[in-house]
């Protein structure tokens, strides 16, 4: 099992350098530089070119990117010249803002989708069926930001029940946590109401009937850990997602998050801040979904074996 | 003695698995003549539908020769294959993954001939497509139908008309009944029987059903796990089997008629995938006459009868 | 008839399906008995009703589209048909199980084989779980696999040793009947062989009823008492396995024998049934074989048949025998 | 088979006779069944129709981004249905406008994931070995960075206007397209009729066009509608962020994040652009639902 485990991990290896060298190349392509922005109008054009020299900006692309990378490994990805403050340091302070919204999103989303699909597929074309499909297709509809905004207008501004803005305590996450969580719900849902009918369909179910299993018995019981694997990877997918996507959640409800700090930092042209910080979500999202994968393994004994022999 | 058409030797067809070396097909040699049927029957796994995808070069066989009409099809180039498929056909097992769920009769039928530029009037190909609708026994009025909109007889039908399309010389039948019911299984198989008359057909007809390879062939190979352990005429194989898996085999099927009741031998043990096969006989483990000797090498097929072969040092009396 | 050691017993049984292209007549009629350590071969091709039979005698026709339209099935004396779905669940299992055809889809992959025989033991009987485990292993080894085999997964089985499992998991609680439908039929010959024999030898030792669902005349000649030939929906043919094979009576089991290759005359040309399977949706108005029948004629083709006790034993379904003198071309053996 | 029979005339016409209807009038007489698609189509031909008329009728200069002050942030009245803006300007003259926006870009950028996701899927799943690794090793590295991260990355990258924004939204989703083509192009290519195209002498060109395109075209389809719908909202989303079309262009996502600073008050600001969104998204996603219900009737068991 630890073979496969560390097999995967070293696998995340080379897709970790290649989103870093993506990252960098793009965010190298933006006109102008660090140097225009911080130099405001005073500076000469050759003191601009003295300071270019200095901070090695003139160097070719490959030598500027090798000079990240090695910063990267070591957790030093360089100060933030618009902000002077070590981008690591900043990432890592907004980092648990993100995790705990991206936890409460994935656990609204599981609690809304996992049963609504269940019962769509259990009970297919019924109303409860054409129901939750449509209240699926709507949360697909629904942009992250608008929801948020209604969130705020219904529940912030008319009732009062909940803060709109900031992340004081628990009570500040709810708002924001349902605006991420039914975005994700409906993808959810559509994915557990398939899995779950492609078992619903398999032979062993029926085999299990004719064993005298109460029907409730054999759907949760029989089928649901058949289906709760490719649910499982979708669940995984939307945590490493929210990780990264939360940034319109973040950015409506001035959540002190990762999502916002990217958001900033591109508005006052903290390339810097921004390579840094995509590249380390990037890693976080691809770390949590590898994990999502082994848990995989734990639920499906087929997987589990052909690793363990 | 007629005109071999078909001529495999040695042929070998080997995967690579995370297991090691899946000898799927080890060495087969056997000739077809021109008009005849051999029938090549064994269990599941034991490389008879390999064989036929080989020969074919549908897969790439991993050695040996296959002479068509005196040629080593492995050694054509890609055109020279492309014009000997001309003459070489094939006819499937599933009719429900063997037809282009998005194409009609009409347009599956006429690929082949399309393919190889046989005809090029529009209207010369309806006509030659009606024409083998009829040989194969289905009605006009399907022309523009959808294979889903047919059963599993009819859509059989389209796969034997699309294998005659080309006028082909010889022609592999993997399994060409075994997904279809009893009844409409007659039909096929006296209708392969009629067209092999009436084009001088050669079949290699594959199948695990030992009555139907019996009742169609001229022919038998038995194989197993990968080898031929007997060759012979129908009748010489089922009057005397002298392989003790084929003895097993045919006693092993269960017979429609109460006055055949014989004693079952029952084989113990299940076939197991050739993997890195060591050099001993391949059904020493299964097999109730099995002696040292047999663990000792892998046995030759050799004539023991005029025209009947055997892989086996110790073939039983017959 | 009615003596005790009649288990089953099936009268008039109607299954039709509703789908959107029209109603399914899946089963028209039939009337079946099942005795104590008897077994019954049900015959036919694709679409003939068998499975639908099996599945209402569980009660495990799905609903929609599945109606049980008329009928009734007695077991124990009273029908199951009026049983509540609790009543139903002690039923299925215990008194009648069932085993299905493809053993690789047939077992849960994510339970071991242990876990799935034990689960049948505890619904039925009140005993601890690792009391059920050790009956599941002897289970195990009454079916021919090693006992300590019963922690691995499905996947670790080849297919003839996961038909075992599943014929253990049917037989754990001793049902009065097993209804196995085409048990043998994914599976190779040799397996196969190996299969039959373990069904014969459980029924010469338990009491059960066996009910033999197949489309293969040789496999009911192996391990069956009597046959039941069905066609659309309806038996058309009943009798003691020499009633049906040596004395022959219906035109479709006819059809039937002679599109099978005769293993004593190789060059003897087949007999195929001409035409096509009946299209369930619109059955023919009179007999459902009178369009592919040689022998049939007008009253055939207006008039239902009615069931006619040719002996004690030996039932046809078939106008044709309203002239005393008919007889059809297969000679009596 | 040189014997020449004489044909009758009457058989040569019978695949003219038995002129069945085509496969695409099978799939829309199974598409008008489904009423929540035929619903889709209708309110999203409408919202086209509208968009075109509204470039005719609607001047750009005069009627959307002329400001007129005194009518500034005006509630919803009968001259301003939707009201107006902090500018004065109405917004369902500018929603109407602005569906030009919504819908091009998402036809665009799903025509570029298509047109790159797709053919990199298709090639993938047909070629496999090395070259299906390649593809598929470098969709994973593209699948790891969040979509609306790599859009956002493109767009600071190469400044914020309607044709990044297409290109960006559209490279953000190619994994994705390249997943199902290849998946498509998977479960067709095992089939025994492939085999059969290539025993009867078929080239790989011919078998791909021929066989595998066609069968593949009902999942990409789907996929590919399906998309246009989520390209909409990511691309409102960057917009939202100030990194999509550039005011004063009357797009759905910047209207919403002009009305975001009004929120207290004008709240109205901010519902009908999002409605307007919803709505647009909806129908397309209900469209996408219909058609793989009516191209594959086997999915809808």
């Amino acid at each position: 099992m630890y073979k496969y485990i560390i097999k995967r991990l070293l696998l995340l290896i080379p897709i970790m350098l290649a989103v870093s060298f993506i990252v960098f190349f793009i965010t190298d392509l933006a006109p102008g530089d660090v140097v225009d922005i911080i130099s405001g109008t005073e500076m000469s054009v050759e003191d601009k070119e003295k300071l270019r020299e200095e901070m090695g900006l003139n160097d070719p692309f490959v030598i500027r990117y090798f000079r990240y990378m090695s910063g990267l490994v070591r957790g030093d990805l360089g100060i933030s010249l618009v902000t002077k403050k070590d981008v690591f340091q900043v990432y890592i302070s907004r980092l648990p803002a993100t995790l705990k919204l991206a936890t409460a999103g994935t656990v609204v989303a599981l609690s809304i989708a996992i049963p609504l699909g269940i019962t769509a597929a259990v009970h297919q074309n019924s109303w409860r069926d054409s129901g939750s499909m449509v209240l699926g297709l709507l949360g697909l509809s629904i942009p992250t930001f608008w929801l948020g905004l209604l969130m705020i207008i219904i529940f912030s501004l008319k009732l009062g029940w909940f803060p709109s803005i900031g992340n004081e305590g628990l009570i500040s996450v709810v708002l924001p946590a349902i605006t991420v969580g039914s975005g994700q719900a409906a993808l959810t849902m559509r994915t557990t109401r398939s899995s779950m009918l492609e078992v619903i369909r398999q032979d062993y179910l029926r085999t299990a009937r004719a064993k005298g299993v109460s029907e409730k018995v054999v759907i949760r019981k029989h089928a649901l850990k058949n289906a709760l694997i490719p649910i499982l990877t979708v669940a995984g997918n939307q945590f490493g997602i929210a990780m990264g996507g939360a940034v319109m959640t973040e950015t409506v409800f001035a959540w002190p998050g990762i999502g916002r700090l990217i958001i900033d930092s591109i508005n006052n042209r903290d390339t810097q801040m921004v390579t840094g910080a995509i590249i380390l979500t990037t890693m976080l999202s691809s770390v949590v979904i590898l994990l999502i994968d082994i848990a995989y393994a734990f639920v499906d004994p087929r997987i589990k074996a052909r690793y363990t022999k | 003695m007629a005109k071999n058409l078909i001529e495999v030797k040695d042929l070998k067809k080997y995967f690579k698995t995370s297991h090691g070396m899946l000898q799927a097909v080890d060495g087969v040699n056997f000739t077809i003549e021109e008009g005849k049927t051999l029938g090549v029957v064994g269990e599941s796994g034991c490389g008879k539908s390999t064989t036929g995808r080989a020969i074919l070069r549908l897969i790439e066989p991993t050695s040996g020769e296959v002479y068509f009409d005196g040629h080593d099809v492995l050694k054509f180039s890609e055109s020279e294959l492309r014009k000997a498929r001309k003459e070489m056909q094939i006819i499937f097992q599933d009719p429900y993954s063997s037809l282009d769920p998005r194409k009609t009769v009409m347009q599956i039928i006429s690929e082949p001939i399309k393919i190889h530029r046989l005809i090029k009037n529009k209207i010369d190909l309806e006509n030659r497509v009606l024409e083998l609708m009829e040989t194969v026994g289905l009605a006009e009025r399907l022309i523009n139908t959808y294979p889903h909109e047919l059963d599993g007889g009819r859509r059989q039908r389209i796969g034997v008309a699309r294998a005659l399309a080309v006028n082909p010389k010889f022609i592999v039948c993997d399994e060409p009944v075994s997904a279809l019911d009893v009844s409409i299984q007659a039909q096929i198989l006296n209708l392969l029987k009629e067209l092999q008359g009436k084009f001088n057909l050669t079949y290699m007809f594959i199948t695990h059903d030992l009555s139907v390879v019996h009742h169609f062939s001229d022919y038998i190979a038995v194989m197993y796990l990968g080898k031929i352990v007997e060759k012979a005429s129908a009748e010489e194989l089922f009057k005397r089997p002298l392989h003790p898996y084929t003895q097993a085999l045919l006693s092993a099927v269960p017979i429609p008629d109460l006055s055949e009741r014989k004693e079952r031998i029952i084989l113990k043990g299940e076939v197991v995938s050739p993997i890195n096969m060591p050099d001993e006989c391949r059904f020493a483990k299964r097999c109730s006459y099995a002696r040292d000797e047999c663990r000792s090498h892998t046995p030759e097929l050799r004539e023991v009868y005029p025209g009947h072969f055997v892989a086996c040092d110790f073939p039983l009396k017959g | 008839m009615k003596d005790n050691d009649l288990i089953i017993n099936i009268e008039n049984l109607i299954v039709h399906y509703e789908t959107e292209e029209g109603t399914v007549r899946a089963v028209n009629g039939i009337d079946l008995k099942m005795k104590k350590k008897r077994s019954i071969g049900l015959v036919g091709e694709t679409g003939a009703g068998k499975t639908t039979t099996a599945l209402a005698m569980l009660r495990l026709i799905p609903d929609p589209p599945g109606v049980i339209k008329n009928g009734v099935i007695v077991l124990n004396g009273e029908n199951i048909l009026d049983k509540s779905v609790k009543e139903m669940e002690n039923i299925r299992g215990k008194d009648i199980s069932m085993i299905f055809q493809d053993p690789m889809t047939a077992l849960n992959p994510v339970f071991t084989v242990g876990e799935q025989i034990a689960e049948s033991i505890m619904l039925h009987e009140d005993v601890s779980k690792k009391e059920a485990y050790e009956r599941a292993k002897e289970l195990l080894e009454m079916v021919g696999i090693s006992g300590n085999r019963a922690n691995e997964y499905p996947h670790q089985f080849s297919g003839g040793m996961r038909q075992r499992a599943i014929i253990a998991i049917a037989l754990a609680c001793q049902p009065k009947v097993l209804i196995a439908d085409e048990p043998t039929t994914a599976l190779d010959v040799t397996i196969q062989a190996q299969v039959l024999e373990l069904i014969n030898d459980l029924m010469e030792k338990h009491e059960t009823a066996l009910l033999m669902i197949t489309h293969d005349l040789g496999v009911v000649a192996e391990v069956c008492d009597e046959v039941a030939v069905m066609y659309a929906g309806r038996i058309v043919e009943k009798g003691s396995l020499e009633d049906v094979f040596n004395r022959t009576k219906h035109p479709y089991t006819e059809g039937l024998f002679n599109s099978l290759p005769n293993i004593k005359d190789r060059k003897a040309k087949l007999k195929p049934i001409p035409g096509l399977m009946p299209d369930p949706t619109n059955l023919p108005i009179g007999c459902a074989f009178s369009p592919r029948c040689p022998y049939a004629n007008d009253i055939c083709r207006e008039q239902k048949p009615v069931p006619r006790w040719i002996s004690s034993t030996h039932m046809v379904e078939c106008s044709a025998y309203d002239d005393p003198s008919f007889h059809i071309a297969r000679r009596e053996k | 088979m040189d014997k020449t029979n004489v044909v009758t005339k009457s058989s040569v016409a019978a695949s003219r006779k038995y002129k069945k209807n085509s496969q695409l009038y099978e799939i829309w007489r199974n598409f008008r069944k489904n009423k929540g698609a035929v619903l889709g189509l209708t309110v999203l031909s409408i919202i086209i129709i509208t968009s075109i008329i509204a470039n005719f009728v609607i001047d750009y200069e005069t009627q959307i981004i002329r400001q007129v002050v005194p009518e500034r942030l005006q509630r919803p009245s009968w001259k301003h249905p939707f009201g107006t803006d902090q500018y004065g300007r109405d917004i369902l003259l500018r929603i109407l406008y602005g569906s030009r926006y919504s819908l091009s870009v998402g036809i665009v950028a799903v025509m570029v994931s298509l047109a790159i996701g797709g053919v990199m899927g298709v090639i993938a799943g047909y070629m496999g070995g090395i070259i299906e690794n390649i593809i598929m090793r470098s969709c994973d590295v593209f699948a790891s960075i969040p979509a609306l991260l790599l859009a956002i990355c493109i767009t600071t990258a190469f400044g914020a206007n309607t044709l990044i924004l297409m290109i960006s939204v559209g490279v953000a989703s190619v994994p994705a397209f390249a997943r199902v083509a290849r998946a498509a192009v998977m479960t067709v290519r095992d089939n025994e009729y492939i085999e059969a195209a290539r025993a009867a002498g078929a080239t790989r060109m011919r078998i791909m066009f021929t066989h595998i395109l066609p069968n593949c075209m009902a999942p990409i389809m789907v996929q590919t509608t399906m998309r246009v719908g989520s390209a909409i909202i990511t691309a409102s989303s960057l917009s939202f962020l100030g990194l999509g079309v550039p005011p004063p262009a009357p797009e759905w996502g910047s209207m919403l994040s002009e009305g975001r600073s009004f929120i207290r008050d004008y709240s109205y600001m901010t519902m009908f652009p999002g409605l307007a969104i919803v709505i647009t998204v909806l129908a397309i996603n209900l469209i996408g639902d219909g058609l793989r219900d009516a191209m594959d009737p086997k999915l809808k068991r």
